[in-house]
């Protein structure tokens, strides 16, 4: 009976409406559109060569006006409102993911050139043009981010348990303001300061690569301890009170409840900060030099690190550029790489101490 | 509150707790890594200011760039920071939205942990890299259209010519800054738009909204505060990065806000890592006392956001 | 796996091998013979470390003073005021040396599609590089090339945005070869605002090869791929070469009034023999005539001996496309180093 | 403008989690239908199945047919914008839009549809929709305060008074009194009352007195155990469901005997 | 183990909001109170000045003495932590921690105050309290199970062995059954009935037939308004208040008559 209803009585809660592949469909043609513009405009040799990303780039653009225009006529304003905020958010993504996926091509081809395993086993030293290898910067690079994240951790990670559990008042207000603050000390001033600081103990001769991790250090306090803080805010108070009420004081609530469930959180705030901080370049060359040699300890010479092995790869280019520029791409996937473990060892963590259940 | 250093004034009338050791020991220890950070802090302020002080009061002569003095050294350097870092986040902040949009709200959500993923990959990529992707990868593509614009709406000041031939111009810059930015302005942005309140999205819904609309009333309002953060956050990376925009701009002592030109003003901190292995005396101490301005600068802006996002506290999502 | 490698089978030197580390800071443009002469130094003395870190020549004159490195790379020799102050390294009463090791020309590379052949005088450099000349075709270029097709393009001009030893070699060059285009005296800073500016010798390379219509000076060992332009030197148009460099530098004049083991060269840059390439760079090893310590005086002597070593020349010619040491000079540099304590 | 709503056959899916089986009811106009029953038997599921706000959680999907005045609210091609534009909903929490002023939040749903509205005719709206809702007095002279500055029971009756002013033809309400106070409570009792005359209103209620006071008819909702899906049980007047059902279950429920 | 508590002239802030006010109570031991009111009555606040649980939140404090056995809790020098190992506390939502197992979560009270035990010691307290919280025979297979795997009920009873694992004297408990389906609370309810043998139990329920059935005595809160603190209007046997009260207000409520 209802069938027959709604046969011979229009449904008046259907308004006009684009079928659900016309989005895909329309980024499809507008995309198809521009490569063939741009094929053309190879073909009648106003461009060197095929442009690919540009095809995408203007192909998405198209897309958004397309989809905006068609969705008025068929569907009326605010529905085309709503399409054109959902093309936008896409093309947001798209747009985001070209640099992206150039980037990662040009450092992938690049870098794999030299992913042997000598790069993995030499050092630089006594090695002139070809070969060689980067063993020495991984581990400086290594040891210097591991001492830095050894000092910001504990500071940053109280440092949120302090505004989040118990700061309230001026002190908390100022930390907070000024943690703020520190995220913008520009990393070369972090460098200057931390060699400035030895310099001033030690001696203008100074250099080694726990001044590096300093420097490091305090451009990665104040990531640590934003991200921590916004983790440990969003611990349930039910959990406290849970504890509270079982007679735990409170700082075996916070190192027994509050820390443990946050934990997987905390581990990824921390793998940011180190992210963000492992591929610092300028405060490292200031403070823990440049060597072509091994060094596994972190107080005393020179050490390489990856970022400025990168760099130097670069700017120390001899008249046959391909060696040190094939070392320089490896480099920084190398780098890339150790970031990517990180943030896996990171998730593994985290799931395994992450709350169970629902 | 059994071991809170700075209660609120409190009343007398509650009675006191016994404090236990290990609440005192742990509470202390907290308040001391919250002390330090300031006193680092301090410590990077005081270093800045001793060592600036021998470039603020400079002799005519002494200062790079022939300048006469050193605001007149700074100037266009001052302007360099915050004119990239504008552009950068002018192309940063609304994609950062979009993407956090389309990761919270928009893709499902198999799909969009995975997006997360790859995003936060970005964040990752050391900033030598960026610049070295900027010189020899970005530049080269961008150049043909900077070519098209200048020829075409050079009468717009913007795109006023000459063209950079390299296509090393603070716009390329600003671009490279942006996809720098993106990375953490959307992982916070993310968050929060993921922990805007079901209960007023659904209101919204249930008013009629559609998507978008129950976005702009329900979601972005109560994000404000939060995008406002994750900006500053942006902000902080862009003003302070050094050597990708060394690499990647091509830079001139001016005041020009032609973005596709070859004559673009420099970042202070860019211009520190440019002059620094050159620098001696005075102007070792100017290229700090820049510094020291972009530290400054910093720090009005983080006021201002604070001051934004307490304008209208009465009518945010915190309640 | 190479960290301990044993002494390369040639070695050439014969004086027994020092142990211990040194540690130079100084000049990009040194930086990769410096690593040449250093893989090559340390296989003829295992034991011996040295770091050379290419911060630039000002920090690594600055750092020599401050006694933060024990020896530096410089584009310049020391200047009288740094002559007047102390040396942190150097034992009471001596200061620091100049002792020329490096010696570069510098090319005018250009990208311009079509042409493979330019040739350019220092007038016509002057007026490019400080923008009066900003077309292909101009007239200037033209009555030099009168062979080549120019396209009616804008020139871009690239130069160094870091301060650099290049580019005060370049400007001295115009400075005091086309005073009347190039009023600016000359410095580290390139001094006019045209054109773009890149960072290193590898960012202007790479601006060079990406961007047609472009030229710039480069430090030769840049330059490897780029069109390189000749030099109209008295009448006769020049190629670059290493050899007309070393000749110029061998040729010019040392600063008079210096201490006797300081070899600053005074670059005649009018020389105009056939061949002679002047818009070249020397750089110097800075050291102290005297350490403090006497145990890092004598591993900078040797390894200053053997930079100066024809060997040693002559393997970073290959390495870094330099120019030998000749002449008188290069045993004026050995004695010189052979004097270090 | 109120109008009859039929479900015919609904089945209410969590993902693979059936939540609601088989619900057949048929609930007229002008009429307040109360649903009751134990917490977790799927009264909120089924309620915002009416108005298609369950599809609005992840993974969440129907089967069946729920006509409003014959049109199926599920045909394929129906949007779901124009479905809650008809149907209404007040949810637990009152949940005023925090970022607008007392006057905005009431405007919120209108302005959506109709961007240019002027200003005595939008003056005019407001005043009728918080005078609908019983709330204008209280609030006439802060309009333009934040809406989160008001009491929890004033709250509700703005959420009350933004949803009548789109003029919908049902109103759903989840719990609307359950985090309310007892005088508020009672404002929005009384409203109810008077906003039958105009609306079909379905509510959602914990409390038994409330539903005998304020309904027409009555939905007993049960659950077997947890991870079952719940059933209407049954549907009658409320008067009959209270003194007089016809399930054993109904008549422990009612009488306190569980839940 | 089960203690008398007296509460005297007890005025409840939070900072400058005096939320609830003068009250006088003498609760025996080995008895079952409830707590009866409107919504925002106070009575979680109240229930939770009687473990100090109420100064965890910012600003909140009491006037007034709350005795245990004589013994004041806001004496000076009174350490909360120990006024909480005796008088132990259930809340609304089931809450185990979420990152411990089963077994860990009833030995939490236990090991997070360093207290060392032997592993059959703790294996008798583990048993002994999911025994008397009635989950033993549900859980004894999965005790190394995430807690937070159980369902809504076993969650709460598991929250209850948590509480009874410390050994406290009383036990207070927020609206325990309120997010449960009626089976669960069912056992909850028997639960109750059987560890009223050994503590002195006090729990807030909204739902008058609960209060009937489980509870000895019965305490009535109510509110003038919103803003105005909540008072102790009448309090007596169970039967009494809910045949036979002496105060209209009492009447209006448990007949459901308001709220
Ligand atoms: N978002 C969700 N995802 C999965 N299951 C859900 C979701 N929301 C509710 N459920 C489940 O659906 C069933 C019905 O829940 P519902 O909220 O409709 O019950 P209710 O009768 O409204 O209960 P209450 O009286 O507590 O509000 C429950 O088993 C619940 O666990
Ligand atoms: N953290 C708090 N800060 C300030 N006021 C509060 C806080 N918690 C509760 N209140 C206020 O104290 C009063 C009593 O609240 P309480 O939660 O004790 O009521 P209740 O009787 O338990 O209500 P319900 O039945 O809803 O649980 C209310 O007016 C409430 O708004
Ligand atoms: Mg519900
Ligand atoms: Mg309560
Ligand atoms: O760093 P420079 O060698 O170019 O001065």
């Amino acid at each position: 009976m209802s069938v027959a209803v709604r046969n011979t009585r229009a449904n008046t809660l259907t308004a006009g409406k684009l079928p659900k592949f016309a989005p895909w469909g329309l980024l499809a043609i507008s995309w198809a559109i521009f490569v063939a513009v741009f094929l053309l405009l190879k073909a009648s040799g106003s461009t060197k060569d095929f442009n690919i990303v540009g095809a995408l780039f203007f192909g998405t653009i198209l897309f958004d006006v397309l989809i905006v225009v068609i969705s008025m006529v068929v569907e009326g304003g605010r529905k085309a409102k709503d399409r054109l905020v959902t093309s936008l958010v896409m093309s947001a993504f798209i747009v985001v993911l070209l640099p992206l996926v150039s980037l990662v091509y040009t450092v992938i081809s690049r870098g794999v050139a030299r992913f042997d395993v000598q790069y993995f086993t030499y050092s630089m030293r006594n090695v002139i043009s070809v070969g060689g290898g980067a063993l020495h910067a991984i581990v400086g690079t290594l040891e210097i981010t591991a001492f830095a994240t050894l000092i910001s951790v504990p500071v940053g990670i109280l440092t949120s348990i302090y505004l989040v559990e118990y700061g309230r008042g001026r002190l908390a207000r100022a930390i907070t303001f000024f943690v703020d603050v520190m995220t913008g000390i520009p990393s070369i001033v972090a460098g200057l300061f931390a060699y400035a600081l030895f310099a001033l103990i030690a001696g203008p001769a100074i250099r080694n690569g726990a001044m590096g991790s300093i420097a490091l250090s305090v451009l990665m306090i104040p990531i640590v301890v934003r991200s921590s803080e916004e983790i440990l805010k969003i611990v349930p108070n039910e959990l406290r009170e849970a504890s509270y009420a079982l007679g735990v004081p409170r700082w075996l609530t916070i190192v027994k409840i509050v820390l443990p469930t946050s934990f997987a959180g905390l581990a990824t705030g921390v793998v940011l900060a180190i992210s963000r901080v492992i591929g610092e370049t300028a405060p490292l060359l200031l403070t823990t030099g440049f060597t072509t040699d091994m060094n596994y300890d972190l107080f005393s010479d020179r050490m390489m690190t990856l970022p400025v092995f990168v760099y130097t790869q670069y700017a120390q280019q001899g008249p046959d550029a391909t060696p040190y520029l094939e070392r320089a791409w490896t480099g920084a996937l190398v780098l890339i790489l150790i970031v990517m473990a990180l943030n896996l060892i990171a998730r593994i963590i985290g799931r395994f101490f992450a709350p169970r259940g629902r | 509150m059994t071991a809170s250093a700075e209660s609120p004034a409190r009343t007398d009338r509650r009675p006191k707790a016994t404090v236990r050791l290990g609440d005192r020991v742990f509470s202390l220890s907290t308040v001391v890594a919250g002390t330090l950070i300031l006193v680092v802090l301090a410590a990077v302020a005081l270093f800045l200011i001793v060592q600036s002080i021998p470039a603020l009061t400079a002799k005519v002569g002494t200062l790079p760039d022939q300048a006469t003095n050193f605001w007149s050294y700074v100037g266009p350097l001052v302007f360099g920071t915050v004119w990239a870092a504008f552009l950068a986040l002018l192309m940063a902040t609304p994609l950062s939205i979009g993407i956090a949009l389309f990761i919270s709200h928009y893709a499902p959500r198999r799909i969009s942990q995975v997006l997360g993923y790859i995003i936060d990959l970005l964040a990752a990529v050391p900033s030598v890299v960026f610049g070295l992707w900027g010189v020899l990868i970005l530049a080269p593509f961008v150049q043909p259209f900077y070519n098209t614009l200048v020829n075409h709406v050079g009468w717009f000041p913007l795109f006023a010519g000459p063209v950079s031939g390299t296509g090393k111009t603070i716009l390329t810059a600003a671009i490279v800054l942006a996809v720098m930015c993106i990375p953490i302005m959307t992982a916070v942005m993310r968050e929060i738009f993921l922990q805007a309140p079901r209960l007023h999205e659904e209101a919204a819904l249930a008013l009629g909204a559609t998507r978008w609309e129950m976005i702009r009333m329900a979601v972005l309002p109560f994000a404000r505060s939060g995008i406002v953060s994750a900006i500053m956050l942006g902000l902080g990376r862009a003003l302070g990065e050094t050597l990708a925009i060394a690499i990647v701009l091509s830079p001139a002592t001016v005041i020009s806000f032609a973005v596709l030109g070859s004559q673009n003003p420099n970042t202070i901190a860019a211009n520190i890592a440019l002059q620094f292995a050159e620098a001696q005396g005075v102007g070792l101490n100017a290229l700090i006392a820049s510094g020291l301005v972009l530290f400054v600068i910093t720090l009005l802006i983080n006021m201002a956001a604070r001051f934004i996002v307490n304008r209208r506290k009465a009518f945010s999502g915190a309640n | 796996a190479n960290e301990s490698s044993t002494p390369a089978a040639s070695s050439t030197s014969t004086a027994k091998p020092v142990s211990g580390t040194i540690n130079g800071i100084g000049s990009s443009a040194q930086g990769t013979a410096e690593t040449t002469w250093i893989a090559g130094f340390q296989q003829a003395n295992p034991d011996a470390t040295v770091n050379y870190d290419p911060q630039g020549s000002g920090a690594g004159r600055t750092s020599f003073a401050s006694g933060a490195a024990n020896f530096a790379g410089s584009d310049a020799a020391l200047a009288d005021a740094d002559l007047a102050g102390s040396f942190a390294a150097c034992a009471a009463g001596t200061k620091g040396i100049d002792i020329p090791v490096y010696i570069s020309p510098i090319a005018i590379a250009y990208n311009v599609s079509g042409v493979t052949d330019l040739t350019l005088d220092a007038s016509t450099i002057a007026k490019i590089f400080s923008g009066k000349i900003t077309k292909w075709n101009d007239p200037a270029i033209k009555a030099l090339n009168s062979s080549a097709t120019l396209p009616d393009a804008s020139i871009t001009v690239v130069h160094r945005s870091d301060d650099s030893g290049t580019t005060q070699n370049f400007t001295e060059y115009l400075s005091s070869q086309a005073s009347s285009v190039w009023t600016a005296p000359a410095s580290q800073t390139f001094p006019y605002k045209v054109g773009d500016a890149a960072k290193g010798t590898p960012g202007v390379a790479s601006a060079v090869k990406n961007s047609t219509n472009s030229i710039a000076y480069i430090d030769d060992s840049g330059a490897t791929g780029l069109s390189k332009a000749k030099l109209m030197v008295g009448s006769t148009a020049t190629d670059i070469s290493a050899k007309g460099a070393a000749a110029v530098v061998a040729k010019s004049p040392l600063v008079s009034g210096r201490a006797k083991n300081d070899i600053a060269v005074n670059i005649d840059r009018s020389l105009t023999a056939k061949g002679d390439w002047p818009i070249v760079l020397v750089s110097y090893l800075i050291a102290c005539q005297n350490y403090k310590d006497a145990a890092v005086g004598k591993e900078v002597k040797a390894y200053a001996q053997y930079v100066t070593t024809p060997a040693a020349q002559t393997a970073a010619a290959g390495q870094a496309g330099s120019a030998p040491l000749s002449g008188s000079l290069s045993t004026k540099a050995q004695a010189a180093a052979a004097t270090i304590k | 403008m109120s109008k009859r709503i039929e479900v015919k056959d609904l089945n209410v899916y969590y993902s693979k989690f059936r939540a609601v089986e088989d619900v057949n009811i048929t609930i007229e106009p002008r009429t307040v239908t109360a649903f009751i029953g134990p917490s977790g038997c799927g009264k909120s599921t089924f309620l915002r199945t009416l108005n298609r706000m369950h599809e609005v959680i992840p993974g969440a999907y129907v089967e069946g047919e729920v006509l409003i005045d014959g049109n199926d609210l599920y045909a394929p091609g129906v949007d779901p914008v124009l479905v809650r534009r008809q149907v209404g909903m007040v949810f637990q929490r009152p949940n005023p839009f925090p970022t607008m002023s007392i006057r905005e939040n009431v405007l919120a749903g209108v302005k959506l549809n109709n961007r240019r509205m002027g200003k005595s005719e939008s003056d005019d709206l407001v005043e009728k929709s918080l005078t609908g809702a019983n709330l204008w007095n209280e609030v006439k002279d802060r309009l333009d305060k934040p809406g989160s500055g008001l009491s929890g029971g004033q709250q509700q009756r703005l959420c009350i008074a933004r949803a009548v002013a789109v003029s919908p033809d049902v109103i759903l309400m989840d719990e609307p009194c359950s985090a309310l106070d007892p005088i508020s409570t009672l404002a929005i009792e009384d409203l109810i009352e008077e906003l039958k005359q105009e609306y079909t209103i379905v509510i959602v209620t914990h409390n038994m007195q409330q539903a005998s006071r304020v309904s027409d008819k009555t939905a007993f909702f049960n659950i077997a155990g947890t991870g079952k899906p719940g059933k209407l049980i049954e549907y009658n007047d409320t008067a009959t469901m209270f003194s007089n059902p016809t399930v054993q279950a109904t008549e422990d429920y009612v009488s306190g005997r569980f839940g």
